[in-house]
């Protein structure tokens, strides 16, 4: 049985719930790292009442399943799942959940950290943000840029 | 026909989320797709000038203006991604 | 309300549980790195059936604590915590809990994978597997050692 | 007095997980009470050798062997560690 390993939802999830499934009766997993991503209320110094994550369906699944690749191509890992939000989240919501499961914490830590800054940079979402003075595309960042810039040379092939 | 799709602040600027397009005679890259749109006028000019960071995705894969582009593609046009 | 940074505890965890209560109310998180450290069925190429942890009552929590100071010092994080149990456990089951707070995920990957390195090497726990030759004690590893060397010259002062 | 911890393997091999100690006259280093712990032979001698890899601490801070030891200080012996 192959879970998904990409999933794009409105609902929220359980990291434990989700981290229970991905190692489950794999006794070869000694390490786990995991990363969630949160909404927070300020953002460039304004505060946020609510934001809404708008995706591109099929491209996203898409980019996401060859980051994960390039990371299992990568790292001795051995198995990932992310997990994004859309639609309307709020302060304080979990948008995002990425997993890597490995024998050694070193490889499980780095695929992480690399789907994370991939995701950032590669997959097709878009956060509206609304503020005090209305709603707002949220701009990229260069320095996502150059987080994802830092794992070097080998870029992801389209 | 290619599919066309926008999204988010270029959805929004467009007024338009999708259509569907009769490749125009002599287009047959992103950029030439570019150019021609942007022929348009009004917002279709300023939201895709060259000097709008856009990007597109041919089928669902990261393209570029030399990517090509022919009858029944999927192509997206969108601004630098905020996920995560 | 201060809740403890460190537990040490025979009792499992729950991950999520742990993360809402470390960010609880926080709305500043943006970003939240953790680890869970796994028993696996196989060491240095043996059957593991189960495994002791032995610990320093007092030295553990305060060489832990001292690891989080450190690395709330070096990366802008909100919190930290660190769950590690002792006693007796099996394969499968989780041991250790590292999860760290941030605004952004550069900080709260780097911060999380410190601490886990420097606990590595630094707080007094000691396995001893139960295989099929008999007890063992688990030999120290060298790239544990490395890994806790690669975060730099600035040693974390006794 | 002193306090004296072993812990794990050197706990077993020593057959002693904790002991009291009159400072010996001379002993005011983490150096010199392992060498005089080591002067009683058999396995301490053998477990305490300078060739084992011992690590030590006091009052619950990793020492060294030119780390001073006092009366009612805690001195703990222990291998590397090995948890997380």
């Amino acid at each position: 049985m192959v879970a998904a390993r990409v999933r794009v939802q409105e609902a929220d999830f359980d990291a434990s719930h989700e981290i229970a499934r991905l190692r489950a009766g794999d006794p070869r997993v000694g390490a786990v790292a995991s990363f969630i991503g949160v909404c927070r209320d300020l953002n460039e110094g304004d505060a946020v009442a609510t934001m809404t994550l708008e995706h591109y369906p099929g491209m996203t699944e898409r980019s996401i399943e060859r980051i994960i690749d390039e990371a299992m191509g990568r790292w001795q890992v051995f198995d990932a799942l992310v997990v994004h939000r859309v639609g309307q989240l709020e302060p304080l919501d979990q948008i995002v959940f990425v997993a890597v499961t490995s024998a050694h914490r070193g490889d499980a830590f780095a695929a992480c950290e690399f789907i994370m800054d991939y995701l950032k940079t590669q997959a097709p979402f878009w956060k509206r943000e609304q503020t005090a003075t209305g709603p707002r595309w949220v701009a990229a960042r260069s320095s996502d840029d150059a987080a994802a810039a830092r794992w070097a040379e080998a870029a992801i092939k389209g | 026909m290619v599919k066309l799709l926008y999204f988010a602040r270029l959805r929004e600027r467009l007024d338009c989320a999708t259509e569907s397009l009769e490749l125009p005679a002599g287009v047959s890259t992103v950029g030439a797709l570019r150019l021609w749109l942007a022929g348009r006028g009004g917002e279709w000019q300023a939201a895709l000038a060259q000097d709008q960071s856009v990007r597109v995705a041919v089928n669902q894969d990261m393209a570029s203006d030399a990517t090509p582009v022919q009858d029944h593609d999927e192509v997206a046009f969108f601004p630098p991604v905020t996920g995560g």
